[in-house]
């Protein structure tokens, strides 16, 4: 909305007086050295894409490095003694244990939500029978302890044929925010083809007429000509997963398969480090906008001011 | 038919060095022998290089035929021809012709394969496959189709008992020929080269490459199995060919400067070259 | 008793000259599925790369927009790994050769390191990348840089230097050495001004083979955890960098994503091989322009 | 040279009293050389004590026997079971299909090119196989996923997108050049000796070459399957690439597997904790890895030298 | 002194072969010269192979001393031993002492490259660097020190003239010398050896790879230097010996038969063998 197009001509002006006058104090201005970025490779697209429009339009002498080791390998490059990497990009919060270590290694870590993404289930485009399904209907598909095998088990009116269940391996946080919040720690069906690209799952369900698979949006946005997306009735009708559905503009009607994707900041690395801090600002007042062209669902403008004002605190 | 062959006999070559004289000293016995190999006007070059020259020599059969000469004259090249084994080496060419009991093998029809089960060959070096001493016999013989264990042991047997070495390693058949001496390896070669009984026998120095025990040991096989073959013997020792031949060609720079009985080579040749080489003034 | 009926063995024969022109087709044929297969490749990717490799595409740094996206950095990080890996190999490797042929008695010492070097040959790349990752990254602190991805490279690809610079070595005729040591040189000098000089064409040869193999290595970068965007070029070897292949194997692991990506990492193959091939063309060149030269 | 003898002399003699410094180098260069030549062996016991230390750790969490002999391979998740015997299936079944492609094909270039090309096909298909060997194995996983899986999966409709048959395939492609060039080399080695006696005996060339030439050259042959094995096991991108990444255990080269090197790649470019059991297991992998290659190459090491051609 | 050395000559050697009268035909001229090299009842093995066996010579300066004997009787062996090259092969022992202007250089405090730089050497195949003519010369005073660029030249030019081919090859002397013929490259050789100034050149059968005519332009040379160098000159050639030496050595088997001035030994030899070997009966 409004506060986007402020921010953004805030930021230009910024960069316009930057190269001119590169004064120590002020901390956005003129920077140089590194910001280092690693963890979830769901984040991965947006947080490139941040990285390259603040090395272009904001900071030229700042390098932003993004890594994709995955939300909980980045979190252990992230708590190390001496700090390690500046921002890790996490599909899910923070552990307990994480935290802990955080703490013991007195790093303070700063939240910042970035963007949502719904877990979007996706089918061949020739499958006309499964376009929409309730919430219960898709946990059970994929829960061990229903025995579901085909897609007649589902609905008997469906066709009796094998359901390929398909989606993502344990290294990504989308199987562990399936697993976790959605089968809430029930054993998935074994059968479960799970892969670790999703280049694969891609190709797997677009040339299976009994597949289903569940990932992030963006990978169902970004091929959308192979791939239809389940409706999902969570009992108030069918609900196609799109950003605004999953966003605030339909109200977070696709909600109960929304979760937010974040970043946490190393608040000791933001303080000694200029170009950290002002990274973070940017990343902040630009999630949205980002968020849309990786395909995130934007935050609302209130979490956008709140995790704004945090991060001011800091200066 | 025998006379005209006779007759043929050197023709070509430079006339005043060998005339049919040479060969009136035949015995009487040999000329009712059959010839084996005829070659005519037989010339060949490695590339540009004229190893042989405007070759006319008959070979009869069940003699021992020594083929002398210096170093480089030309004698493994012209042992080698007559199995066609110089084809071989890419850049060879042939003229003239080689008639084998009257047929062309030069011919492209004449299966290099058929010839070379009549026409076996020994090398200086002991070459025997790294297998058993049975399975170096019996390899000829198995490429040739026969399957048989009973027959191939038969064979076996013969051959070795043929080359004279079967009371040395009849007990050992299935130990690697390698683990034999050179001269009793040079035997399982001959051995391996009878066994799928060939008419001629080319033998290219086979003794060289061996102690003075074992060569005469192979000297003496050599008289043995003239009876049954016919065998056309190189060698560099003027004393191993007076010894084992019947009749001895001399070579010189790619050419035959003289063909003849052994004895007359030995005691009255023809040829002062031929002379001065038997009497090592050269080569 | 004849074994052998030559009637018999006639017949035979056109059956065995038959299955020997059969084998002798088929064995040709087994020649021609490498080269088939490398035709394929090499047209599937040139297909699949048209249009993508232009100036724009070489001289671009990295970016997430595909029409943007150019591969300046991972050719200019690969430039700056083999600025660690060839001395590294050279002297490493180079020096080991020498100790090996010229200096080290014959015996159980000198062979120990003899079959542990064609034992390290075989090591499979992976685990010189966890070597990497626990000795240089992290061990010595140095994070994924040039040196710690240099160092790692290094030590993988040297015994393909070691060996070939034993053989270059080995081939130098003892004659040369003897005419050195006969005007009084000390082992040292002989094999300095002598020996490296004569041998150094093969140990070029063998360490651009090294090299090339050390380009295109994937494996023991992506433990070494390179960053997957990295946009500013690297100035030394203490920068972060990112290398082609493993450009290759992002893009190509994010086609689901953006499809272009494909194309982009069929042409940054196309980059790949094509130095590579210039590589091999050295070699190629100095093996043919200074064989044999005594 | 009339008198001037003696000049050159007498510098010669004067430069030798200065030339300590040369006597100091040649005492140094040896030793330097020698430390030098013990980075190789420090690499090896680097590689053992980085994978030994982090495998200790494992195994005291897992048992060697669940390692050894566990077919679940369930690193992450609920109740995490760590089982080797799916990866190691992974393995051997993708380079058993490389074998049964680049064994035959290598070795029947080899004797093509050994015992039937002339010189100049020679001369022209072996740089070609060079060629082939240099190309980048991220590049052949490419070819792999987007090239070979395609067609494969049109022949075969069952196949998986991802599955083990094609990048084992592509992988025994790639490996062909290594097969026919140490092969050749084995061929080469048997002096044609033989090769004439076999052919004099009326052999036809197919029957010197395998029953005389093949056999006297199978020590140097089999050294090179075994190396070729060798490769094949520690080979990670193809596999990465294109066989996916389910932990199966099963034997239908259908379906998706995961070798031992992709699973190292999955758990250090994905969610490895430190200290986690999933971390360790990276190294218990490896030190498996290692030594099969290691069993692998010592083999190899062995029958050459051991068989080393008599003739 | 002179008179001691000339007695030690050969006085281990069998009794019955060389006897002191051997030496007294000597030259008046020669009595007065002074000895490089006396080698003391030495012995060499190979491992097990004993390849010289009590050697007891004197080597005279300003001489041309001619070593010969049949193929593998050790005359390479013991020249590579004055100026110790054979250490470089490992399995080499050696006993009794060589004394090179009367320091034992079988000591170790004697720095063997201090020794071969008194003690050139030139071998049997031209073996110059793959480098330029002109590095080839100068390899020698550069590594031992010698940097001054006008030094060098100067150097290089004497040494090729020195080697009498300074005009043939003046216009192309950074090019490299492989470019040249095998005489060419010999005299290339021994001038690379003349540019250190050695006292002797050891010389392994210099021109037994080389054409007559290059041979003639060594044997020439050889003759031109010996005013300022001792030349020790291991030869096939009996010609050559008899030519361009002054003194010879006749080994046979490791051993030295007869040691004298050129011209007895080949006019009246002591010894039965040396008249056999010289007059071409074996060897
Ligand atoms: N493979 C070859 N390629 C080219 N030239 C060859 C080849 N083999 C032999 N020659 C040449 O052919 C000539 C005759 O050689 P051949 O081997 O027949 O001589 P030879 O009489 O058997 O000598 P030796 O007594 O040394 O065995 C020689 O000049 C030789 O150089
Ligand atoms: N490197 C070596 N290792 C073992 N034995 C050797 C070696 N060099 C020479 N010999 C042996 O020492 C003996 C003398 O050899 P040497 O080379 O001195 O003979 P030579 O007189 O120079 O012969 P030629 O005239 O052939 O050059 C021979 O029996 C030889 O076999
Ligand atoms: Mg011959
Ligand atoms: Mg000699």
């Amino acid at each position: 909305g409004g506060s986007d197009d402020a921010d953004e001509t805030e930021g230009n002006e910024n960069s316009s007086t930057g190269n001119e006058t590169p004064t120590e104090e002020v901390a956005d201005e003129g920077l140089e050295g590194s910001v280092v970025i690693d963890g979830s490779g769901t984040v991965y697209p947006f947080m490139a894409k941040m990285a390259e429009n603040y090395m272009t339009n904001e900071q030229e002498g700042v390098s932003v490095e993004v890594g994709r080791a995955g939300t909980s390998a980045g979190f252990k490059k992230f708590l190390v003694d001496q700090g390690g990497t500046d921002f890790n990009d996490a599909s899910r919060q923070i552990k307990d244990e994480e935290q802990a270590t955080a703490d013991e290694l007195g790093i303070e870590v700063q939240e910042i939500k970035v963007a949502l993404d719904g877990l979007t289930f996706v089918i061949n485009p020739e499958n006309d029978w499964a376009k929409e399904l309730t919430k219960d209907e898709l946990i059970k598909i994929f829960l061990d302890s229903e025995g579901i095998k085909n897609w007649s088990d589902v609905r008997p009116d469906f066709p009796n044929e094998p359901i390929s269940k398909m989606g993502p391996n344990e290294n990504h946080g989308t199987y562990e925010f399936f697993w976790e919040k959605i089968l809430e720690e029930q054993d998935l069906d074994a059968d479960t083809n799970l892969q670790q690209e999703y280049s694969i799952l891609v190709d797997l369900v677009s040339k299976d007429k009994n597949a289903i698979a569940f990932f992030g949006y963006g990978y169902y946005e970004n091929n959308k000509d192979k791939l239809q997306a389940v409706q999902v009735d969570f009992g108030n009708g069918p609900v196609e997963p799109n950003l605004d559905t999953i966003g605030e503009s339909e109200d977070f009607a696709y909600s109960p398969f929304t979760r937010p994707v974040f970043t946490y900041l190393n608040v000791n690395m933001a303080k000694e480090k200029p170009q950290v801090l002002d990274f973070a600002i940017y990343a902040v007042e630009n999630a949205q906008t980002v968020a849309a062209e990786t395909g995130f669902a934007p935050l609302t403008d209130d979490e956008v001011k709140a995790s704004l004002d945090a991060l001011n605190a800091l200066k | 038919m025998k006379g005209m062959k006779r007759m043929a006999v050197m023709t070509k070559v430079k006339k005043n060095f060998v005339s049919p004289a040479n060969i009136g000293t035949l015995e009487p016995a040999q000329k009712s022998k059959k010839v084996a190999f005829q070659t005519k006007e037989l010339n060949l070059w490695y590339g540009e290089d004229h190893a042989l020259k405007n070759i006319n020599l008959d070979i009869f059969e069940n003699e021992v035929t020594a083929i002398i000469g210096p170093s480089g004259c030309g004698k493994s090249t012209f042992i080698k021809t007559l199995n066609r084994m110089v084809e071989l080496i890419p850049v060879v060419k042939i003229s003239g012709d080689i008639l084998y009991r009257e047929k062309s093998i030069l011919n492209k029809s004449y299966k290099v394969e058929d010839l070379r089960t009549r026409v076996g060959m020994v090398f200086q070096k002991p070459n025997p496959f790294p297998k058993s001493i049975y399975e170096n016999i019996a390899y000829g013989p198995k490429i040739h189709g026969i399957r048989n264990k009973k027959i191939l042991d038969e064979i076996v047997e013969k051959s070795l008992r043929g080359a004279a070495i079967w009371d040395e390693v009849k007990d050992r058949l299935h130990e690697n020929a390698y683990g034999l001496s050179g001269g009793q390896q040079q035997r399982i070669c001959i051995a391996r080269c009878l066994a799928i009984e060939p008419d001629v026998i080319l033998m290219d120095e086979p003794t060289s490459a061996l102690d003075p025990i074992s060569t005469l040991k192979i000297e003496e096989l050599v008289q043995e199995l003239k009876k049954d073959f016919s065998i056309i013997i190189v060698t560099h020792n003027m004393q191993q060919a007076a010894r084992i031949s019947d009749k001895t060609a001399f070579f010189l720079n790619g050419e035959v400067i003289e063909f003849d009985a052994t004895d007359k080579i030995f005691s009255t040749p023809s040829d002062k070259r031929t002379e001065d080489y038997i009497t090592g003034r050269f080569g | 008793m004849k074994y052998f009926d030559s009637g018999q063995i006639q017949k035979k024969l056109g059956s065995r000259l038959l299955l020997n022109q059969v084998a002798k087709r088929l064995f040709f044929l087994a020649t021609l599925v490498g080269l088939v297969v490398l035709v394929i490749l090499i047209y599937r990717v040139f297909s699949d790369s048209l249009g993508w490799i232009d100036f724009e595409f070489l001289s671009n740094k990295l970016s997430t927009d595909p029409q943007k996206a150019g591969i300046l950095g991972a050719i200019s990080g690969t430039f700056w790994l083999m600025v660690v890996v060839a001395p590294v190999t050279f002297f490493l490797g180079v020096g080991t050769a020498i100790y090996l042929e010229e200096f080290a008695k014959k015996g159980r010492f000198q062979s120990f390191i003899q079959t542990n070097i064609s034992n390290l040959a075989g090591v499979p790349s992976i685990v010189f990348g966890l070597l990497g990752l626990t000795v240089f990254v992290r061990g010595l602190g140095l994070g994924a840089v040039v040196l710690a991805g240099g160092l790692t490279m290094a030590l993988l690809v040297l015994p393909i230097v070691v060996v070939s610079a034993q053989e270059a070595i080995r081939a130098v005729p003892q004659y040369l050495r003897d005419a050195s040591y006969g005007m009084g040189a000390t082992k040292w000098q002989t094999i300095k001004n002598v020996v490296l000089p004569a041998a150094i064409p093969g140990i070029l040869t063998g360490i651009i083979l090294a090299l090339s193999r050390a380009i295109g290595e994937t494996a023991p970068l992506v433990v070494l955890g390179i960053p997957a965007l990295l946009i500013p070029l690297p100035e030394g070897i203490f920068d972060k960098f990112t290398v082609m292949p493993l450009q290759i194997y992002y893009w190509t692991i994010d086609a689901a994503l953006v499809t272009e990506y494909a194309n982009l990492a069929a042409a940054s193959i196309v980059v790949l091989l094509f130095i590579l091939f210039l590589m091999n063309s050295v070699a190629v060149f100095i093996r043919n322009k200074y064989q044999k030269r005594y | 040279m009339e008198k001037s003898i003696g000049q050159v002399r007498k510098m010669i003699e004067e430069n030798k009293k200065t030339a300590s410094l040369t006597n100091v180098v040649e005492k140094v260069i040896p030793k330097t050389l020698f430390v030098i030549a013990v980075i190789s062996i420090l690499t090896t016991l680097g590689i053992l004590v980085t994978l030994l230390s982090e495998t200790v750790a494992f195994f005291k969490e897992i048992s060697f026997i669940e390692f050894f002999t566990g077919t679940v391979l369930k690193p992450l998740g609920q109740n995490a079971q760590f089982g080797v015997l799916p990866l190691l299936t992974g393995t051997l079944i993708s380079s058993a299909i490389a074998m049964v492609v680049a064994i035959p094909i290598g070795l029947m270039t080899a004797v093509y090119l050994s015992e039937y090309a002339s010189e100049k096909v020679r001369k022209v298909v072996k740089p070609i196989l060079e060629i082939l060997a240099g190309i980048p194995t991220i590049v052949y996983g490419f070819f792999a996923l987007t090239f070979v899986t395609p067609i494969l999966r049109s022949l075969i409709p069952s196949l998986e997108p991802t599955n083990i048959l094609s990048p084992g395939i592509v992988m025994g492609i790639m490996i062909i050049p290594m097969v026919a060039s140490l092969s050749e080399d084995a061929l080469g080695a048997v002096p044609n000796s033989m090769r004439e006696g076999a052919l004099a005996l009326g052999a036809t060339k197919l029957e010197v070459t395998w029953k005389v030439i093949v056999p006297a050259a199978i020590s140097g042959i089999v050294a090179s399957f075994v190396l070729a094995i060798s490769r094949a096991i520690g080979e990670t991108m193809i596999v990465t690439i294109a066989s996916g990444s389910s932990k199966n255990f099963t034997f239908d080269i259908t379906q998706s597997m995961q070798t031992m090197t992709a699973y190292i790649v999955e758990v250090t470019g994905g969610d490895a904790p430190a200290g986690s059991t999933l971390y360790y297991s990276l190294y218990a992998v490896a030190m498996t890895l290692f030594v099969f290659t290691l069993v692998m190459n010592l083999i190899a090491q062995y029958i050459s030298r051991k068989f080393r051609e008599e003739y």
